[in-house]
């Protein structure tokens, strides 16, 4: 499967490992990613914090490029990134008269022809139950996924029809061999956007997250998105901090999870670059070479 | 305390929003899910729900305290309250305008500054850069807020597990020129 | 040649002072086929009625006109008047003068001329008038009362006590209905079995009461008065004569954990199984859809274990046609489950219930025999919160109304669960209180003083588990709406109250209408409540809106009040202004070519098929023929009728053409 | 001064809902033009659209159709029934020449008496702006 790319800023640095990890198990499983050519950020929360039509105006750029390329699909890592597209897409649809000012801004045609997906939606098609099947059920682990704020809301641009209780990516990790626990944190914020601002409301907010999932025993928190990622792992020690508790519980991207149960070694996967120390292995841990993972490969 | 006046004014920050963004505050008949869901309500100076109150009785001391308020600025954007709100009121969307309106008018809680310092600098790295570059925005918020010993236990740490390029992956793109084009539509419409 | 005899009246001053009644009553003279034309200050008093009686009389009139205040207002007394002296009363129409020209207009020319015009219009039309008679239709003095709750029950027993013979028929095994199910009731809180199931028995030994429990209407044709229901008796697989309820089967048959629907599923009942110790009948049916022996084919414990060999698994359904004439519909209401709500924890967590589930563990004979126990560990809770409008009062879920029960039974729940468990905190979340009603607010009040049950205004966010604990996660409004965190045993959802599944397929059997939410309509929301707009049927209790047993109750009585009055009477007479199709010598017969347009228009079901046949019974044509039972008099058909054969009695074709063209001319 | 044109305007209501209106306006004495004449049917959906073209030919000006609210007819559905066969209706009529600005099709309740006067006396001032109904008429005179 061809599909674009919108890889985000956070790909070239915070979160270097979920770019490197997902590189990683594409060809394993079939996936060609194209790149969108000369992308720009997605203008995060700040643009729609403080001005709306370059909130607008930032996502709209991208989608027209990707247009540009005749992209018909666009996987989106990041969640975040994944919300500003996808919003911006459901309001350019809606009204056409924001549509004709932002082409203006943009200076770029913009139809809106290219869909948004995340990379939950993408990976389960290409992890098909049966597809999953052929995988090696390697990843033995009591997992707790969690899915954060912008994978699952708003109603009106993601239509999410389990939104207090998603389950795409608890079925992900069960296709390859781990157990998702049922946690209550699954879709509470983790102050995401405060990170640098108020890492003191990160901490309290990841507190409550890391201490739900270590409570119920899971080995491993998975995450799809950045944001989620960096303040459960680079914030750790503030969250200890606000908390008064240790945590030892990794935060992995669902790619990494799948990395490993495909036997892909650790490096490739980004791994050592987690600030929390990850050390889940996969069963029947196959040395990196070709052959193993041919054998992982569906199509 | 404030006394809220019944007297109707002409664009009132609730016809702004109905105007603008769609959304309508006469709709909120205060439950209270939404200050209940929260995540970030403790720490409010106003209660979500409260400063759709507020706006409901269209006085413009009520409004000045909405826009002077440090709740505005402590909204996640989490979108937890519109996805339980009984009367789907977007108080997210709402919050974005409120936003801008506060920086507009001047009326930035003194606690929010460090908030608005992050997003301006955030903003401006997109600007020079189109895409974010990590030290460069530290940098300028750091500069912005003078707090120098924040993260200096992370940052070494993000770069040495290569999480932080030294160099901006540099775009001079067409994304400044989209900023200078919204500039001038906004002179234009004021 | 018409003798119109036209009667001007001034009203006192009402007419006469902008129209000219003199004038009017000359310029009429001259209309061809006017014998007479007078004018008088006060037509409807009695001497001027007896101008209408002499000149009927010596003029011998063939027709009226009354021109003087609405029809609305007097019609029926100038009809009579005619009657009196012989002249048919659907010979006499009026001219409105006072509401329609002299009020509404200046003094002038322009008005007086309208009035004449007003007037001219009625003697054209009168003259096409024909002589017509009220219609008799006999009565069935026997109603249909679909559903046994306290409703029907109610409804049942006051047509049954005022004589008249009463048909019950519950979908359920039992009759009961929700109030069978409820611990207490408020504000009195006397034990809801103890004052139903007497009347319950009541129903079961009434000798004009015949009850069809299992059943339900299949279909229901006919009008007002003669009305005919086809009920099916669903196969109870035990013969009801024969069985003694001495409950041997149920204690015999192997499958025990089916979710018991009366325990609200929090306990557990047979394949065989009477659905409660009181219920009535008391005797037992077989779950066809849960019965091994119905399913594999083997198993026959049951029977094997009757003393009275009662049990039959060949027994058929059985079709029962019943003529009615009559029908109060009670088929009440039903709750939404904890499911409709993901954000408190998506029917998933055990301790979380509906307002129906925690009646259950509080009632004496429920599945804890009355202690409030959490269905997770068995454990009393120590602290509990309930949660008031969960769906109700919540567009984003679909449901905008208020479920007006609600705030009282939760008031109860609490102040009962702090009866009994007296170190127990009870918590409410709400909204608003509404508690209109005798002794209510009163009620509530106790529940917050006497009893110290805490109620925070405010809705709750979410409810998870962590460990034993639920977390219930709100807000106070009246203090700013900050947070408040509850770590509960149990959650009660007063969850939203809906109508029954199947509603809507019955409003469409019985032509009755109902709303959005598949409640069903009353004829009008103030002055005809218990009226459906389908003459002869009638509602009573929640199948209408959710309702409280005393309103229920209530409405149910006015439901049979309205029943025994229609059944006080032998035949009921109905104004003949209805649709007919004509009819001529053969061969034509009828100008009605059969195409049935007017079937479709018909609102009704009021026109049938006619055929008509030779004396050896070959089929000549298809005609349509208008059931004067039925027919309301609307016309709809008249208009669609491609070949004007149709036609409606005192508006027929050629009167409304003579008004416009006289008009015109 | 010439003497300004009066149209012949001819009103076919409902007796539920308009007729009753019409008594409000007159109880509450509200004044409108005394052009209107109005015609009493049980229901809206009694009336034949032919009725119309006949008065049009013969020398009406102006016509108003008026029953009760949607889902308030006394027949449930009378009203839906007239206004759907409009539709059609409507469509013919002016493909036979008449201008439908001549006709007002309107919901008056037993309850809006000053809606009444105001329904007639907008259909007046209408009709008399496009003055005398000659076309249709002729054109009528002709056929027959």
């Amino acid at each position: 499967m061809k599909i674009g790319l919108y890889p985000g800023c956070s790909f070239e640095g915070s979160s270097r490992e979920y770019a490197e990890s997902l590189r990683a198990i594409a060809p394993a499983l079939g996936v060609e990613l194209e790149e969108v050519e000369g992308w720009n950020c997605c203008g995060a929360s700040s643009a729609h914090s403080l001005d709306h039509t370059l909130s607008l105006a930032l996502p709209a750029k991208i989608l027209a490029q990707a247009e540009a390329q005749k992209m018909e699909e666009l996987a989106v890592p990041c969640a975040a990134c994944f919300n500003r597209l996808a919003s911006t897409r459901t309001e350019l649809a809606a009204d056409s008269s924001v549509r004709a000012t932002v082409a203006g801004m943009i200076n770029m045609p913009y139809a809106g022809t290219t869909a948004v997906r995340n990379i939950l939606e993408v990976l389960n098609r290409v992890l098909t139950p049966d597809a999953g099947k052929s995988l090696p059920k390697s990843f033995p682990h009591k997992v707790a996924c969690y899915y954060g704020c912008l994978l699952v809301r708003p109603k009106s641009v993601v239509h999410h029809e389990r939104m207090e209780d998603p389950m795409e990516m608890d079925d992900l990790m069960k296709r390859i061999g781990a157990t998702p626990i049922d946690w209550a944190m699954k879709t509470e914020c983790c102050g995401a956007s405060f990170s640098i601002t108020r890492t003191d409301i990160v901490g309290r907010l990841g507190g409550r997250i890391l201490e739900d999932a270590a409570a119920r025993g899971a080995e491993a928190i998975i995450v799809a998105c950045p944001m989620c990622h960096s303040n459960l792992d680079m914030r750790r020690k503030e969250i200890e901090r606000v908390v008064g508790k240790k945590f030892n519980i990794p935060v992995l991207y669902v790619t990494q999870a799948i990395g490993i149960a495909l036997g892909i070694e650790p490096k490739a996967l980004g791994l050592q670059r987690h600030f929390v120390a990850v050390a889940l292995e996969g069963k029947n841990k196959v040395p990196q070479n070709a052959p193993a993972r041919r054998s992982a490969a569906v199509s | 305390m404030f006394e809220s006046s019944v007297e109707e004014r002409e664009n009132s920050l609730s016809d702004l929003l109905l105007r603008t963004s769609g959304v309508s505050v006469q709709r909120c008949y205060q439950c209270g899910k939404c200050s209940a869901g929260c995540p970030a309500a403790s720490e409010m100076d106003i209660a979500p729900s409260v400063v759709l109150r507020l706006l409901q009785t269209k006085s413009e001391e009520a409004e000045r305290r909405v826009l002077s308020s440090y709740a505005v600025w402590l909204c996640l954007a989490c979108q937890t309250c519109v996805a339980r709100c009984p009367m789907e009121v977007d108080l997210p969307k709402a919050m974005d305008l409120l936003r801008a309106e506060s920086l507009r008018r001047h009326l930035v809680h003194p606690n929010a500054k460090d908030i608005v310092a992050f997003h301006t600098s955030f903003i401006h790295t997109i600007k020079r850069f189109g895409r974010l570059w990590e030290i460069g925005l530290i940098a300028e918020y750091k500069l912005r807020t003078r707090h120098f010993w924040q993260d200096v236990v992370v940052a070494p740490v993000m770069l040495q597990k290569g999480k932080l390029s030294l160099i901006p992956s540099f775009h001079k793109s067409f994304v400044s020129r989209i900023f200078s084009r919204i500039q001038k539509q906004k002179e234009y419409s004021a | 040649m018409s003798r119109i005899g036209v009667f001007i009246c001034h009203c006192g001053e009402n007419i006469s002072a902008t129209v000219d009644c003199e004038k009017v009553a000359k310029t009429v003279a001259g209309v061809p086929g006017v014998a007479h034309s007078v004018d008088y200050k006060y037509m409807c008093s009695d001497p001027g009625q007896n101008l209408i009686r002499q000149a009927i009389k010596e003029k011998e009139l063939t027709g009226v006109v009354v021109a003087a205040c609405s029809p609305r207002m007097h019609e029926p007394t100038f009809r009579r008047t005619c009657a009196e002296s012989g002249l048919n009363p659907f010979l006499c129409e009026m001219a409105n003068l006072r509401e329609h020209c002299s009020w509404v207009h200046a003094k002038g020319d322009a008005t007086t001329k309208k009035a004449a015009d007003l007037v001219s219009m009625m003697v054209e039309k009168v003259k096409r008038n024909k002589p017509l008679f009220p219609i008799k239709v006999p009565v069935t003095k026997t109603a249909l009362v679909i559903g046994g709750g306290i409703a029907g029950i109610q409804a049942a027993l006051d047509i049954a006590n005022a004589g008249q013979k009463v048909i019950m028929v519950e979908h359920d095994p039992s009759i009961g209905g929700h109030m069978s199910q409820l611990s207490e009731t408020f504000p009195t809180l006397d034990c809801s079995q103890c004052i139903l199931t007497p009347r319950m028995v009541e129903i079961a030994q009434h000798q004009n009461i015949t009850l069809y429990t299992y059943a339900e209407v299949e279909s229901l044709t006919g009008f007002i008065g003669n009305f005919t229901a086809r009920i099916r008796k669903k196969a109870k697989s035990i013969d009801e004569k024969a069985c003694t309820g001495c409950g041997e089967c149920a204690t015999a048959c192997p499958i025990k954990k089916i979710p018991s629907e009366f325990n609200a599923r929090l306990g557990l009942r047979s394949a065989i199984y009477i659905p409660f110790p009181q219920a009535v009948p008391n005797k037992p049916v077989i779950d066809r859809t849960r019965c091994s022996y119905f399913k594999t084919g083997k198993c026959k414990f049951c029977q094997t274990k009757c003393p009275a060999n009662a049990i039959h698994f060949d027994q058929q359904d059985e079709l029962i046609d019943i003529e009615v004439g009559s029908v109060v519909v009670a088929t009440g209401f039903n709750i939404k489950e904890t499911s409709f709500f993901p954000e408190y924890g998506y029917g998933k967590y055990k301790d979380v219930l509906t307002g129906l589930q925690f009646e259950r563990l509080l009632s004496a004979s429920g599945p804890t025999l009355g202690e409030p126990r959490r269905p997770s560990d068995g454990t009393v809770p120590k602290k509990i919160v309930f949660i008031a409008c969960a769906g109700s009062r919540d567009p984003a879920k679909g449901i905008e109304y208020c479920s007006k029960i609600c705030c009282m039974y939760t008031a109860k729940h609490a102040m009962l669960y702090k009866h009994k468990v007296h170190d127990g905190d009870a918590y409410v979340f709400y909204m608003d209180i509404r508690a209109g009603g005798k002794g209510y607010d009163e009620f509530v009040r106790r529940a917050i003083e006497e009893d110290q049950v805490n109620y925070i205004r405010g809705r709750v966010s979410r409810v998870y588990e962590r460990g034993e604990k639920l977390i219930v996660r709100g807000a106070d409004t009246l203090l700013g709406a900050q947070p408040v965190e509850i770590e509960a045993d149990m959650v009660v959802l007063a969850t939203a109250g809906i109508a029954n599944d199947g509603a809507e397929e019955l409003a469409q059997k019985l032509h009755v209408s109902y709303d959005a939410h598949h409640f069903f309509s009353e004829a009008h929301p103030k002055l005809r409540p218990v009226e459906t707009n389908t003459a002869g049927i009638f509602l009573a209790g929640a199948c209408q809106a959710p309702k409280d047993i005393p309103d229920s109750v209530g409405q149910a009585s006015a439901a049979a009040s309205k029943v025994l009055g229609l059944f006080s009477a032998d035949e009921l007479t109905r104004e003949p202004l209805i649709a007919v199709v004509n009819r001529s010598a053969p061969p034509v017969f009828s100008t009605c070519v059969g195409c049935f347009t007017c079937q479709t228009a018909c609102p009704y079901n009021a026109i049938e098929r006619e055929e008509i046949k030779t004396r050896d019974g070959m089929l000549i044509k298809t005609v349509a023929k208008v059931n004067s039972g039925l027919c309301q008099g609307c016309g709809t058909c008249v208009a669609f009728c491609r070949s004007k054969s149709i036609d409606l009695q005192g508006y027929s074709n050629e009167q409304v053409y003579a008004e416009v063209m006289e008009v015109l001319a | 001064m010439d003497s300004q044109f009066e149209p012949k305007i001819l009103a076919f209501v409902c007796n539920w809902c308009t007729y009753a209106g019409a008594d409000l306006t007159g109880t509450s004495r509200i004044k409108y033009a005394t052009n209107v004449r109005i015609v009493r049917f049980p229901c809206t959906g009694r009336i034949d659209y032919n009725l119309l073209l006949r008065a049009f030919a013969q020398g009406a000006d102006g016509i108003i159709v008026s029953g009760c609210h949607p889902n308030d007819c006394h027949y449930t559905s009378g009203n839906f029934h007239a206004r759907r066969r409009w539709m059609v209706f409507r469509q013919m009529m002016e493909y036979m020449g008449i201008d439908m600005r001549r006709v007002k099709f309107s919901w008056v309740s037993a309850a809006e008496g000053a809606k009444w006067a105001e329904v007639v006396n907008s259909a007046v001032a209408d009709v008399r702006e496009l003055g005398p109904s000659k076309a249709f008429q002729a054109m009528a005179r002709e056929v027959a």
